[in-house]
This record gives C-alpha cells, structure tokens and sequence, in this order.
C-alpha cells in the first residue's frame, strides 16, 4: 500500500519533471523538427544560471529570469547558428546542436568547475509540506508538479489560439511559399525556438533543485527526452504528458516492483532457475531502459505515438 | 482480348467516394483517353491500378491475372508503368541515372550486389536508347532536378517507359506546356507507345483527340460515356459536364 | 630528466568531477615532491592525466598512450572494472615488453579480487579493500544492537557487488539476528532520483543502510533520503567526499558514517598541509592515500637509488612507511597496503568542515593497521 | 505600380534573365506570354527574390529588389506560384487562413466566398490539401492568395492541368478580381484566355521581351506569334 | 522525414564514364599511403593512433552507407560495431581456450558475419520505417543494447567487459600480432580489403537504387522495386561491414566492455561520416582521421578540448556544411577548371581569416580555463596572465578582426547586389 502511494507521487513527480524537459523539445523537436541534442543542455543551463542569480538576486527573481536569458540564448543560437545551417536539412542541424552540447557543458564547467554546486532551494519551500506515513513530502515538489500543471496549461493554449502552429507546419515543407504570404517565418521559427528553450531552462531551474546540479546533468538525461517526444507523437502537447506521466510511472513502478524476471516467469506458470544470468535480473535493474523498450515498440506498432497527429 | 480492365471499381476515402464502380476494357495496342472534371477521379484510378492503394472494392485484371491489391513493385513487374501527374523523378540523380535506375529490374538484375552496375552492357543500351528517344542526349549528365519544366515531364516519360512494360499509364503528360511543347510530346508519346496499350488522362483536348483511339469520359467516379472521340465530342452530356463550349 | 605518472580516471562525463579531484591530489603531492628535491637522486615527478571516462577499453586506450609517452607508472582508482582491466593489460604488457615494464599504483578501486585471485606482482594497492572496510563497519554494527533490519544498495558492478557480497556474509557471522531486508544493485551513474529506492527502503522497515556508491550515485542517494527525511544511519564508503556531502542537508548530520582511512578532523591531520592543498586546489585534502603512495613511491625509488619499474617493485613489496596517522606497510603476499581506518560520523561540530558546507566529520572508531589485515588466497609469480 | 527595370537573374552560371523592362499599372491586366524556359517563372521569382534578381523593382514606390519576400508581400504584392503549392499536411480552411495576413483586419476576400465560388474545395474543405486533386490544388493556390487581399497579383500558370470548363472558369474569376481593382500580372499558355482578358501582353524569349502591345496588336502580328508562341 | 534526404548532398555518380586507369589510381594512391605511413610515423604512438584511425575508417564508410547511400540517419550504428565486436572477441577467447586452429588475422571476418547477422535480424522491424521514425527506432535499439549490455555479464562482461589475448592460434603471413607495428599491417589490410568492397558495393545495382531510394522513396516502387526491401539490405550490408570495424577493434584493443554500444560511439561515427563529407567515397575516410586526431591528441595539449572539438563541429557544420570532401572537390574542380589562380587570393584570404579567428578563441579560452587555479600562458616567448587585461584584449581583438574579414568575405561572396537608380 505505502510503496504504491509513493511509487505514484515519485512517478508522477518523475513523470512531470520528464514533461517539463520535453514540453520544450516538443516545441523545436516536433513542430520545427529540428532534432536539438542540446535541449537538455539549456535545462543544464538554466539550473546554473538560477544557482548564479539566486546567491545575488534570491530564488524567485532568478526562477524567472534564468528561464528568460536561456530562451534569449537560446533564440541567439537559432538566429546566428541554426539558421544558417537550416538550409543545409536536419542532419546539419543535429550536428550543429551536437557541438553546442559540448561547448555549453565546456562553458559550465568553466564558470562553475566539475564539482556539483550547491543549489539549494528557499527555506518556504524546502518545508515539509504534507506527512504521509511519517514521510514528509517536501513543498518544493509540490511547487514543481504546480508549475508543470502550469507550463502544461500556457504551452496548450498558445498552440491553440495562435496560428503560429500552422505557419510552422506549412513552413515545414513550404517555407518560400508561406513567406510570400506575408508571414515573416525566420522570425517565427527564431522566437519558438527561444520559448522552447526558456521553457528547457524553468525545467532546469526546478529541476536543478531537486536533483543535483552538476556539469553531468545534461548528458544523463539527454537522450531519454526525445523518447518522450516520439512516444507522445510528433506535433501533441498532450501527447508528451501523457507519455511523461507513463514513463515516470512505468520506472518508479519497475524498481518498487523489484521482481526478477524469473519471479514474474514462475507467476505465469514458467518454472525457471531463480538465479539465472538472465531470469535473476531485476525490474529494478531493467528500469532504465524500459522507456527506450517503449519507444521502439511505439515506433514498430503505432508510429504516430500516442497522440501523433502526423507520421513522424 | 483486353490487356487492362476495371472491373466494378470503387474507392472511398473515409466518408467521401471518389470512385463509384468504373468498368472499363483496354484491348491491347489501343490508345485510350480518360477525360473529365477536376477531380472526378482520374489520378485516382491510375493509382488504384498502378497499385498505390488498393481499391474498397471491385478488381483490375492485366492481361487476365488479378492485380489489385498488390504492392506498386509488383505490378509494375507484370508489365504496367505509370508517370505522375506531378512530376516525380529522382531530382538529385543525374538524367541518365534516372533511365538506368529505370531498366534495371525488367532486364533482370533485382537486387544484384556482385557485379557493376556500369558494366551492364544491356542496361547502359537500352538507358541509352531511351534517353535519345525522349530526347535528352544533350543532358545525359545533368541532375535531373535542373532541367527546365518540359524536359523534366519529357523525362518523367522516359522514366515511366523504360522498364519496356506492355501497358502505360501517363496522367496529364502536357500540362503547362506551350503549344509547341506538346507538339513536341504527344509526338514523342506516340512513337513511345508504339504497340503498347496506353491509358492517358489529359486536359488539352487537342492531345486527346490528336492521340486517342477511343475515350472515356469520368464524372465524379462513373463513366458517362466510352466512345470514339467523334462520338464524344457530338455527345451533350459531356459538353454540358465537361468540355463546355470550347471543343465545338 | 623527469620519470612520468600516468593518471587513468574520469576526466569527462557523469564522473568527472571525482577523476578531477583525484588528478589535483596526485599533481598537489607530486610538486611536494619535486620541491623535495625529487625522487632516486633528483629525478622530477610528474602527473599526466589521462581521461577514461570509467571506461575499461578508453582506459586502455590511454594506457597505451602512457606507456608510450614513457610513463612506467600508472595511477588510477575510479572504478574496479576499469582496474580489472588495467591489472591484466600491465600483466600482458609487461609479459610482452620485458625491457620497459610498468608498475599500477591503485589508489582507490578496492575489488578484493586484486589482491587475491587477480593478484599481480605489478601491482599494489594503496587503500583498504572492501573486505578490509566491510570488516570494520560491521564491528560497529556488531554493537548496534538496536538495529535488526539492514538495506544493501550499491552499483551494478564488482565493486557494489563485492560491498554487497561482504556485507551480507560478514553479517550473517557477526549479527545473525539482523535481517537484510534489501539487496539492491542499480545501472552505474545512470540513476537520476533515488526517490522510489528511498521509499522501498522505507516500506522494508530498514533501520541501517550500508552502500559502497560514489560520485553522483552517492550524492543523489543522501538527497533522496534527506528530501524525504528517512533518518535512518547509512554506513557509507564515500560518504565525506567526491560530491556527497555537498549533496545531504543537514538532515544527514549523526546518521552518514564512513570508513576512509582519513578525514580532516583525524587527531594528528595536518593542518598547514590540508590548508596549503584546499588553497591551491580549492579542493579538501580527501585522499590522504595519495600522500602515502606518493611518498612511499619515492621512499622506494631512493632506496632501489632507480626508477626502474622492477626495481621500484622489489623495493616497494614490503616497504615500510611513517605517516602522521602512524606506520603503514606494503604487505608483500598481495601487495595490499596496511593502514590504520576510522570510522566517521557526519557532523555540524567540527573543526574543519567539507566542500564549503557547514558540516564535517569526526572520528568513532581508529583501527590500527594490523587489525586490518585480512587473510588472502594471492599467489603470485615474481619475475625471477 | 509594378515597374521592372534592366533585370537579370541567374541560376548558378546561367544567365537566365537578361535585362527584362515590364510595366504593370494599377488596376491592369497584364499578360505575359512565351514558350516553355524562355523564363517568364524566373522574372516573377525574381521579383519575389526567390532568385536572386539583379536590377531595379519598384513596387508601389517601394524599391522591393533583395526585401525578403514577406516584406513584399505585406506591401500587397500577391504571388501564386506555378507547380501549386498547397501545404499537404493542412486541411484547406487552414490553407485559406493562412493566406489572411493579419487575421484582426481582414480583406474584402471572405472564406466562404471562395468556398461557394469552388464547390470542388467546398467539399474538401476539411481534408488535408495534399490528396486535392491537381485542379483542386490549383484553384487552392489562387483562392489562398486572394485571401490576403493583395493589389497586385503575379499568377504563373494558373490554368495549368485544368479542365476546360473550369479554365473558363478561372478566366472568368480572374476578370472578376481585376474588375474589384486588383492588378494581375498573368504567365500564361493558353493565348485564348490571355489574350481574351489582359489589356496589355508582353512576348518573351530567350531572356528578353521580344514584343509589347495590346491583344489586338499581337493578333495582328503573326510574325512575332509564329516566331516566339507557335510552333 | 523527407527533410533528412533532402539535407544530403547529392552523391555523385561515381566516375560512370570515367576510365578505368582513372577508377584506379585513387586506390593505387591509398595503398601506396598504407605501405607507406608504418615508416613515416615509427613511434608506438604512431602506431596506437594509426590504428585506431584505421578502425574508425572501415566504421565511418560502413555508415555513410547508411546516410550518404541510402538515406537512412541512425543513432544507433554502434550496435552492430558493437556485437561484431564482441563476437571476434569471443572467437579470440576460444581460440585461446580450446586452442582453435583459427588465426586471429581473419577475425573481423567473424565480426563481419556476426554484424550482418544481427543486421538482418534486428533490421527486418526497423526497416520497416523510414525517416525520423527509423532514426529514433536506432536510437532506441542503441540505448537498450547499451543497457543491456551491462546485464549479461557472461556475453559483455559487464562494467569489466570481456578480455582477450591476440597473440594466440597460428599466424598468418609470419604477422606477429604482438607489438603495436603488428597489427598496424594487419589493420592496414583490413581498412584497404573493406574500403575496396564498400566502394565496389556503390557501383553495384542495389548501390545504385539505394541512391533512387535515398532521393524519391515514392517514385521507387513504380520503376519495380521495393524501397523497404532495398533499405533492408543495405542496412545489412552496413551493419556486416560495421561488425567488421569492430573485429578489427578487438583484436587492436584486446577488450571491449559495453559501453561501446553506447551513443557516444554511434554519435562518432555519425560525426565523422558528415564531417568528412557524406558526398564522396572517400569523405567518411577524412573524417575519421580528423576526429581520431583531435580526440587522441588534442586533450594532452589542453583541458578544455571538447570545448574545441564543440566548436569546430559547429563551425564545419556553418561553413562547410559539405564536409571536408566538398572542400577538397572545390578544389579538384578549380584545378581542373584551371581558374584555380583567380580564386586562390579568396581561399587564402578565408584561410587567414579563420586563422586569425581561431586564435582569438583559443587564447580568450585557454586564459579562462587558467582563470581558475591554472598558471600563465606561455606562447612564442610573452607570457598571459589570465589575472592581468592583455591577455584577454589581444584575444577579444583577434577574433573581432577574425570574424570582421569573415564577414567581409561571405558579403562579397554573395552576387546580392540590387542596382537602386537614384
Ligand atoms: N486520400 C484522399 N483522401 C480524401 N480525398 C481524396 C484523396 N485522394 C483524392 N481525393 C479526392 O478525390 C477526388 C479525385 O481526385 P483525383 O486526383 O483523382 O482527381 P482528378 O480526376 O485527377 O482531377 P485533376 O484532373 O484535377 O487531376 C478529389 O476531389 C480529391 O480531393
Ligand atoms: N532551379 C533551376 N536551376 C537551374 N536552372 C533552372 C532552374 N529552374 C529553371 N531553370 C532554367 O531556367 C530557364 C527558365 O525557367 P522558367 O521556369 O522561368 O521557364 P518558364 O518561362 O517559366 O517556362 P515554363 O515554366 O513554361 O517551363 C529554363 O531554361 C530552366 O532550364
Ligand atoms: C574511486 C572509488 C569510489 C572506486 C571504487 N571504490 C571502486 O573500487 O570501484
Ligand atoms: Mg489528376
Ligand atoms: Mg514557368
């Protein structure tokens, strides 16, 4: 019972804090369709930038003016980096991004050396906020699951009510001709890219907080934010949170569950050695790599995700 | 005996039918014309037959055998080729590629991984032949993206008769060309299609009934009328759906 | 002319910070050194580093590097995979290129096997290994008597699973009541929140934790706990360092202990010398092991009066060496060093604090070098 | 208002325009005539920049050569390209709002107008423009454009792959929005809509206007028709 | 994910009418270079680097089959590198073990099967898609090899990997594996041996298709072929000869742990094939060996390499966008064109440009990483400080020069000129 209730509030914790990462990709990943490998490194950056300005300026300012630098960065690197290189197709793009991941975690290391920082959250929310057999939840999660509820909100109804959208998917393949519509595209694409990133950076604010902040955090969490993206569907806000939520949920359950393969063999009737090379591994042990299970499953079967408007 | 026939067919996309139980029969070597309003059907057919859905319902036989519902690759195989309204050519390969690329499964070399594609003598003819037939010696080496807009329907054409198949189907081969381009290709079209079966969607009347042994008239999915192009052009019904006043 | 060190550890990557770290104490000790006036007769040391990202073949990669730069000695600690790795590469190596033989200092990977099965006459180990440690923490908890449930959690690889293994049957001799509740191995460095292993830990009814996790897996480890404040002790390998502290709130004051055979607040520390280092290095004195090899690197070469590798050999199995802390010694079955350990708790009331928090440890237990010595199944070949 | 000076284009080494003068007046209907590469597509390229131009444009005043094109077009210059560009993966009301330019003032071009003008695009109003057939598509492009009420419209070849009624058809909306005071800027094949609608033709060749003149003029002039339109 | 095919160069069709001495020649070239390199680079580093270059070489062209052939970006090449890597290892294993009758020379044969193998196994689903499905499917399938990897410890050894000795089974033309220089012949033969196949396998028909697939999946079908078909086997294809890189690493390195399934493994590759040039044969070559280069020799000289290495993706990426390949082919053609002269000013002036640029940045960098706790910076005699201006001034003038004569370039570059009559 104890280990269900926290396995759902640690998922579902996990879960938002994978959607905040990739409400942004979903953005530049599935609307622009840029494949940005350094997504997860303006999450680093906003982090960092939070650390910085909260020692001078306090947590609340810094929680919304990092996100803001990284999305002005961010829409830097689109105007005088990617643009350029837009022309020469996705490929290009994805190398561009590739080498932008490097410098980003050369430059942190720079400022802030290899060593994690100590970036602490104000005292309110560090407070334990509710008790649940006699373990205290701190507010501080609360306070992310609130702005990832939030995020959620804003990114659906600025899809919704603004053409924005539109023009991108047309530009996807039309660039010229929406131009001559009379839509000014490179300036769309700049400013979306910039939202996105900011929107990297408030989930590197946050999370920063509640995991470490440290030189190594944008590459561990790399890859796993695009698997959301796809699994979600291409171009479905909604798609990315549900999938979040299902993968926050399916790898806290798999280390509670805590079974061996062999264990759930035998549960179906297969009797099997208990410790075999491959019938004594865990779930526990699985759980890293069952959302990339996920993901190849969902692109074999249903290649439009969960919610996929288009085919990829 | 007919080479290509439509049996019952029909098509429907979700709610919308689009093509509502055509029958037609194309004896073999004749020239035969479909025409009718935008988007009564036309290219639809041609991809029902060429295989690139298949059809809700009804059957297209080449030459006796049942063909519907089978990939593109293979019916292609069987000996039926088509060329794309909108241009459809391998942009980024030069001209003489594009014809090569186009032979080389009717000479018989599939998915060959041991010997030279440049050392095929009887692919490099007939790519060769083909190219001078369409015409394009000249631009033997040149991406086939920068032609200018009626070479690359030229090509279009060549790629679709290259593989040699017994039946070919061209949908609006002319468009956008001035009047001495399509001179130009419904001269290169007959002389492609020599002793073939060719099925032609086309707007220009005067290529229609320039080339055509007989026509078929598509109306929002049906076939008002099958007929000589003397009979279709004294027949009212496709006047008033179809030709308007122009062809009197 | 200058006899070269080749550093193998983490330079990039998720471990980074604890390769770096590393790499400053040997270069902060070797100039020492060299401000001595050098080794065998005023030769200059110096510290290349290498980076091998943890990796057993980018190690060797670099060990090819090393050898061929000229270095005859290679230092590296982190991560007893990549050891493994080395230890069998110096033994080829040095199988195959009689004439430039090389020696593997290990200052940190601390799999038993090294010096027992996997013994090499090449190779010498200049801290305790997980027996030797295990042994120590389980003493303690033989008194504990309050505490009836244990977790085990480490890393999916030999080191975690030799803690595991060592704690599980050095308990079962010294406290058969106590029930292991958990026996968890995860992924190396890949877990982000340890959150559900927390709450697993909890639901078992666990009343100690023991893991041997470092770097980040550490770090994210004593967060978790602390977030959701799980106040139950932890009996740590590298609790005082490597990032660790900076991660645990205060929260982890008086549970954390660890088993190093140092820590700043050790009577007889140093402390000009760890105030010069954390000056220079902006880094703690953490490795106080580096020191020792370090000079006993030199006691050996003076005394061989070369630095030969053989000869360095000869000279370091069974070497004797004064320390602050008092005598340690090169055992000359297994090449396993003698050295006295401590056990620490976490505290807020301390003379020296670490990584800039307010916290630092203080001293339990001492464990005199002899205690520490464990019985060994090595039987190496020495090269006639 | 449309003023084209001395212009060239090139692609790559090809020297493909080769100093073009053309006039285009308010309110006028102008056609431009020639056979298949002679480079009528390029000039109204150039003019949107999609190839580079080299030469002087002036749009209502405005020097355009070298404005990214989204400029030219909210200065009311409309262009429908040739080979139909709808965006496959909109449906054709998205098409259609796409072609308004600033959705808080829109033009005197209703949706719902062009949907009851096409009852082909009527129909399909809700499915992605990409399965439109070619006609559809070609109606699309027109339709979008005018939604963004522009005062000059370039339209390349417009009556491409239409059947004749409907060419008739378009002929006659093409009348039409000259007659609400839109300009056009006609590339067409098919002298008889052409020379039926346009009060001005210009003949191209190899690069260079070979003639200017009014319909009448050109009808007349069978040296010229035979040189650079007929065979 | 038409976009990705559209991104790729165009690749040429190779020589198709060019005469045979003129097909020739680029090889002759080659060996002449192989038989060469062992006497101009003697050193044990010479030869540790060599080596590895070689490896990376058969690797990067087997992934240019991939993307440059046939379109197919994948985030996951490693796989195949990987397991055809572990089975020579194995093999070598049991060699050693049941004192097998196989030389080592012959095992990236062994990996070339086992990779075709798994090529074909694991390829039938992801071939099914193509585009940004197929590259997230790779990059998938690359992670849960990856993860996996660690879990069956008896197959990949775990954290540990698996070990094995080269010097064992019977030689092969009296090549003694041992030393360095040993297996630099034998690496040599392998890169010549497999480039030749993977070269011969362009010019085959299905080489040829793939180029058809890569640029008009769509049209593929109606010319009697199956694009899926076609991907399938030139992904196997691509993973056999990747398998073959991989025994060439196991026998070179005598290890492998699992790791090497890892993204950072098929990221490389993937870099070195564009960076090199993913429009001629020999583009992947080049890019292996730069980035080999910088990767084993640019973090001895400086701590902040990747910064570096970051750098100079980006830049190549902006500025060369065609790799390394299509600069040397501007080259050629001018040569050939003979205008080669008028434009060599341009070239020079750019090359200066980016030299000047380049050492802005680098000094502004290597004085921020001295910021903290390093020392001076000593270069040609004067010694930077990062404490003190100069250091930083001189650099911030550099590369303001540097980029300012870039800038100036690139505008005259551009025929963008519009005459406006006064
Ligand atoms: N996949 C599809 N889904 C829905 N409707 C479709 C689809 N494909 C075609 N249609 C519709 O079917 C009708 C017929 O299209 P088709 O392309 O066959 O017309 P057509 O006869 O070729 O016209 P045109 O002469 O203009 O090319 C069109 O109204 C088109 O919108
Ligand atoms: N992208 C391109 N690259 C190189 N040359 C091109 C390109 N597009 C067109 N051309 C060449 O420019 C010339 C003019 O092309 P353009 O499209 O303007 O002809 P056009 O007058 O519009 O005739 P039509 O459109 O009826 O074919 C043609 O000869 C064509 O070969
Ligand atoms: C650096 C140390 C934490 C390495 C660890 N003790 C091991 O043996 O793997
Ligand atoms: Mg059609
Ligand atoms: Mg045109």
């Amino acid at each position: 019972m104890e280990v269900v209730v926290f396995s759902l509030l640690n998922g579902l914790l996990y879960g938002l804090l994978l959607f905040m990462l990739s409400s942004g990709l979903t953005l530049i990943f599935s609307m622009m369709g840029v494949l940005n490998f350094a997504h997860a490194s303006f999450y680093m950056l906003g982090a960092y930038l939070a650390y910085a300005m909260g020692g001078q300026i306090g947590f609340w300012p810094a929680l919304f003016l990092a996100p803001v630098l990284v999305g002005v960065a961010g829409a830097l690197v689109e105007r005088y980096g990617l643009r350029p290189v837009h022309a020469n197709g996705h490929v290009a793009e994805l190398l561009f991004t590739f080498g932008l991941a490097y410098l980003i975690e050369e430059i942190v290391k720079l400022f802030w050396g290899k060593q994690p920082v100590p970036y602490r959250v104000p005292d309110v929310l560090s407070q334990p906020i509710f008790t649940l057999f006699e373990t205290t939840y701190p507010a501080f999660r609360v306070f992310m699951m609130v702005v990832a509820l939030l995020m959620f909100g804003v990114l659906w109804l600025l899809l919704k009510r603004t053409r924005a959208g539109l023009m991108i998917q047309a530009a996807l393949t039309h660039p010229h001709m929406v131009g001559h519509l009379g839509h000014n595209v490179p300036l769309i694409f700049m400013t979306v890219f910039g939202i996105g990133c900011a929107l990297a950076g408030l989930a590197g604010v946050i999370g920063g907080a509640i995991l470490v902040t440290e030189p190594g955090m944008a590459h561990s969490l790399g890859p796993i934010v695009f698997v959301v993206v796809v699994v979600g569907g291409m171009g479905s806000l909604t798609g990315a949170f549900v999938a979040s939520l299902l993968i926050g949920m399916l790898q806290t359950f798999a280390i509670a569950v805590g079974a061996s393969i062999g264990d759930l063999l035998r549960l179906v009737g297969i009797p099997v050695a208990p410790h075999g090379e491959l019938t004594g591994i865990t779930l526990a042990q699985i759980a890293p790599m069952l959302p990339f299970l996920l993901l190849v499953l969902i692109l074999i079967f249903r290649p439009r995700g969960l919610m996929g408007a288009r085919e990829t | 005996m007919s080479d290509l026939e439509l049996r019952a067919l029909r098509k429907s996309f979700g709610s919308a039918d689009i093509i509502r139980g055509v029958d037609l029969a194309v004896p073999a070597g004749e020239r035969h014309a479909v025409i009718g309003p935008n988007g009564a059907g036309k290219s639809t057919l041609f991809n029902l037959i060429s295989g690139a859905f298949p059809p809700t319902s009804g059957e297209v036989m080449l030459g006796g055998e049942r063909i519907s519902g089978r990939p593109p690759y293979e019916i292609n195989r069987r000996g039926l080729s088509r060329s794309f309204q909108v241009t459809n050519i391998f942009h980024n390969m030069s001209v003489y590629e594009n014809l090569r690329c186009a032979v080389l499964w009717s000479l018989g070399y599939r998915y060959t991984l041991w010997r030279s594609a440049a050392a095929l003598k009887d692919a490099a003819e007939r790519s060769r032949e083909v190219l001078h037939l369409i015409g394009l010696d000249h631009a033997r080496e040149t991406p086939a993206g920068l032609l200018s807009y009626a070479d690359q329907r030229a090509l279009e054409i060549g790629v679709t008769i290259a593989g040699g198949a017994r039946v070919i189907l061209l949908d609006e081969p002319t468009a956008g060309m001035s009047r001495a381009e399509t001179d130009r290709a419904v001269d290169l079209i007959r002389r492609v299609t020599e002793g073939r079966t060719l099925l032609i969607v086309e707007h220009d009347m005067g290529v229609v009934f320039g080339l055509a042994d007989r026509i078929s008239v598509l109306v929002y999915g049906e076939v008002i009328a099958t007929g000589t192009p003397a009979e279709i052009r004294g027949d009212p019904r496709v006047r008033e759906a179809y030709l308007g006043e122009e062809a009197a | 002319q200058t006899v070269k060190i080749a550093y193998i550890d983490p330079l990039s990557g998720p471990f980074a910070n604890v390769g770096d770290q590393g790499l400053k104490h040997f270069e902060y000790m070797a100039n020492k050194i060299n401000e001595a006036g050098g080794i065998a007769g005023g030769k200059k040391v110096e510290i290349i580093g290498l980076d091998n990202k943890v990796d057993a073949k980018e190690s060797l990669i670099q060990f090819q590097k090393a050898v061929d730069q000229g270095a005859r000695f290679i230092l590296q600690g982190n991560g007893s995979s990549v050891a493994a790795a080395l230890v069998d590469a110096v033994n080829k190596h040095n199988r195959r290129n009689p004439d430039q033989r090389v020696l593997f200092l290990n200052y940190a990977a601390v799999d038993p096997v090294f010096t027992n099965d996997g013994c090499s006459y090449w190779h010498f180990r200049f801290d305790a290994d997980a027996d030797m440690k295990m042994e120590a923490l389980t003493n303690w908890l033989a008194e504990q008597k309050a505490i009836k449930n244990v977790y085990i959690i480490g890393q999916d690889y030999s080191f975690g699973k030799a803690v595991a293994a060592a704690a599980r049957s050095m308990i079962a001799k010294k406290r058969p009541d106590v029930k292991i509740v958990g026996d968890e191995l995860h992924p190396l460095g890949k877990v982000k929140d340890f959150s559900p292993y927390v709450a697993k830990m909890r639901a078992a009814g666990t009343d100690l934790v023991i893991t041997g996790n470092w770097g980040p897996d550490m770090s994210l480890l004593v967060k978790a706990a602390a977030d959701a404040n799980f106040n139950v002790p932890i009996l740590t390998y590298y609790g005082g360092g490597l990032g660790a502290p900076t991660a645990m709130g205060s929260s982890a004051v008086d549970r954390v202990k660890q088993i190093t055979e140092f820590h700043e607040n050790v009577e007889g520390a140093p402390a000009a010398l760890m105030d010069d280092f954390e000056k220079k290095t902006s880094y703690d004195l953490y490795y106080w092991r580096a020191k020792t090899l370090m000079e006993m690197l030199k006691a050996a070469a003076d005394k061989a009066g070369s630095t030969d590798a053989t000869a360095v050999a000869a000279a370091l199995s069974g070497l004797e060496h004064k320390t602050e802390l008092g005598t340690v010694t090169m055992r000359t079955d297994n090449h396993q060093l003698l050295q006295p350990l401590f056990i620490s708790t976490l505290s807020d009331k301390v003379a020296r604090t670490v990584e800039g928090t307010t916290l630092g440890f203080k001293t339990d237990y001492r464990i005199e070098a002899d205690a520490t010595r464990t019985p060994t199944t090595c039987k190496m070949e020495r090269p006639s | 208002m449309l003023e084209i000076r001395d212009l060239h284009a090139y692609y790559g080494k090809s020297h493909i325009l080769q100093g073009v003068d053309l006039d285009v007046g308010a309110g006028e209907v102008v056609s431009l005539l020639g056979r298949n590469g002679v480079g009528r597509s390029t000039l109204v390229k150039a003019v949107m920049g999609e190839v580079p131009p080299r030469g002087a444009i002036r749009f209502k005043g405005h020097w355009i050569a070298g404005l990214p094109n989204h400029r030219i077009a909210r200065l009311g210059l409309g262009y429908v390209p040739e080979h139909r560009d709808v965006f496959p993966y909109l449906t054709v009301r998205q098409n259609l709002q796409l072609g308004v330019k600033n959705p808080r003032r829109p033009g005197k071009w209703r949706l719902e107008q062009m949907l009851d003008m096409f009852p082909n695009l009527a129909r399909r109003a809700d499915s992605p423009a990409g399965v439109l057939s070619g006609g559809e598509k070609q109606m699309l492009t027109i339709c979008r454009t005018l939604m963004g009420d522009p005062d000059l419209m370039m339209i390349d070849e417009p009556t491409e792959g239409l059947a004749p009624l409907i060419v008739r058809q378009v002929g006659d909306l093409i009348a039409e929005i000259a007659r609400a005071g839109v300009a056009i800027l006609l590339v067409e094949q098919k002298l008889s809509i052409a020379l039926d609608i346009s009060h001005r033709v210009y003949v191209m060749g190899h690069g260079r206007i070979v003639f200017e003149g009014t319909p009448a003029e050109l009808r007349a002039n069978d040296g010229v028709r035979r040189e650079w339109l007929e065979v | 994910m038409t976009a990705i095919d559209r991104a790729l160069p165009a690749m040429r069709p190779v020589g198709v009418r060019s005469s045979p001495l003129a097909a020739v020649a680029p090889w002759l070239l080659g060996a002449a270079i192989l038989l060469a390199l062992p006497f101009v680079f003697p050193s044990r580093t010479g030869f540790t680097i060599m080596n590895a270059i070689g490896i990376n070489v058969v690797f990067a062209l087997s992934y240019n089959m991939l993307l440059g052939q046939g379109g197919m970006l994948s985030f996951g090449h490693a796989v195949w590198f990987g397991l055809g890597g572990f089975a020579a290892m194995h093999m070598m294993v049991a060699i050693d073990k049941l004192a097998l009758p196989v030389p080592v020379f012959l095992l990236p044969l062994v990996g070339f099967a086992a990779g075709l193998l798994a090529g074909a196994v694991l390829g039938w689903p992801i071939c099914r898609r193509a585009g940004t499905p197929f590259a997230m499917i790779t990059l998938g399938i690359g992670e849960l090899i990856a993860a996996a990897g660690l879990m069956f410890v008896t197959v990949f050894g775990g954290e540990e990997g698996i070990k094995g000795d080269r010097v064992v089974g019977p030689m092969l033309f009296g090549l003694d594996l041992g030393p360095q220089g040993g297996v630099y012949w034998f690496i040599a033969f392998w890169v010549f041996a497999a480039a030749l196949a993977m070269w011969a396998f362009t010019r085959t028909p299905l080489g040829r298709l793939s180029l058809a697939v890569r640029d008009n999946p769509d049209r593929v079908p109606f010319i009697g072929y199956d694009p899926q078909r076609v991907r399938y086997l030139v992904f196997m294809v691509a993973s056999g000869f990747a398998g073959l890189a991989g025994g060439m690493a196991a026998v070179n390195y005598e290890i492998l742990t699992p790791q090497i399934f890892g993204a950072l493994t098929s990221g490389n590759v993937l870099l070195m094939a564009f960076i090199g040039g993913l429009g001629a044969f020999y583009g992947p070559i080049l890019g292996a060996v730069l980035i080999v280069l910088m990767q084993s020799m640019l973090s001895d000289y400086t701590e902040g390499w990747q910064l570096y290495v970051g750098l100079l993706f980006m830049g190549l990426v902006m500025f060369a966008p065609g790799g390394l390949a299509s600069m040397v082919e501007g080259g050629a053609r001018a040569v050939r064109r003979g205008d080669w002269r008028e434009r060599a000013p341009a070239w020079a002036s750019g090359a200066l440009a980016f030299a000047v640029l380049a050492a802005g940045i680098v000094l502004l960098v290597e004085l921020a990483f001295r910021a903290h706790g390093g020392g001076a910076l000593r270069l040609a005699g004067l010694t930077l400080r990062p404490g003190d201006a100069m250091g930083w001034i001189i650099g911030i003038a550099l590369v303001s020069l540097g980029a300012g004569l870039l800038r100036l370039l690139t505008r005259r570059g551009h025929d963008g000129d519009t005459a406006r009559p006064a």
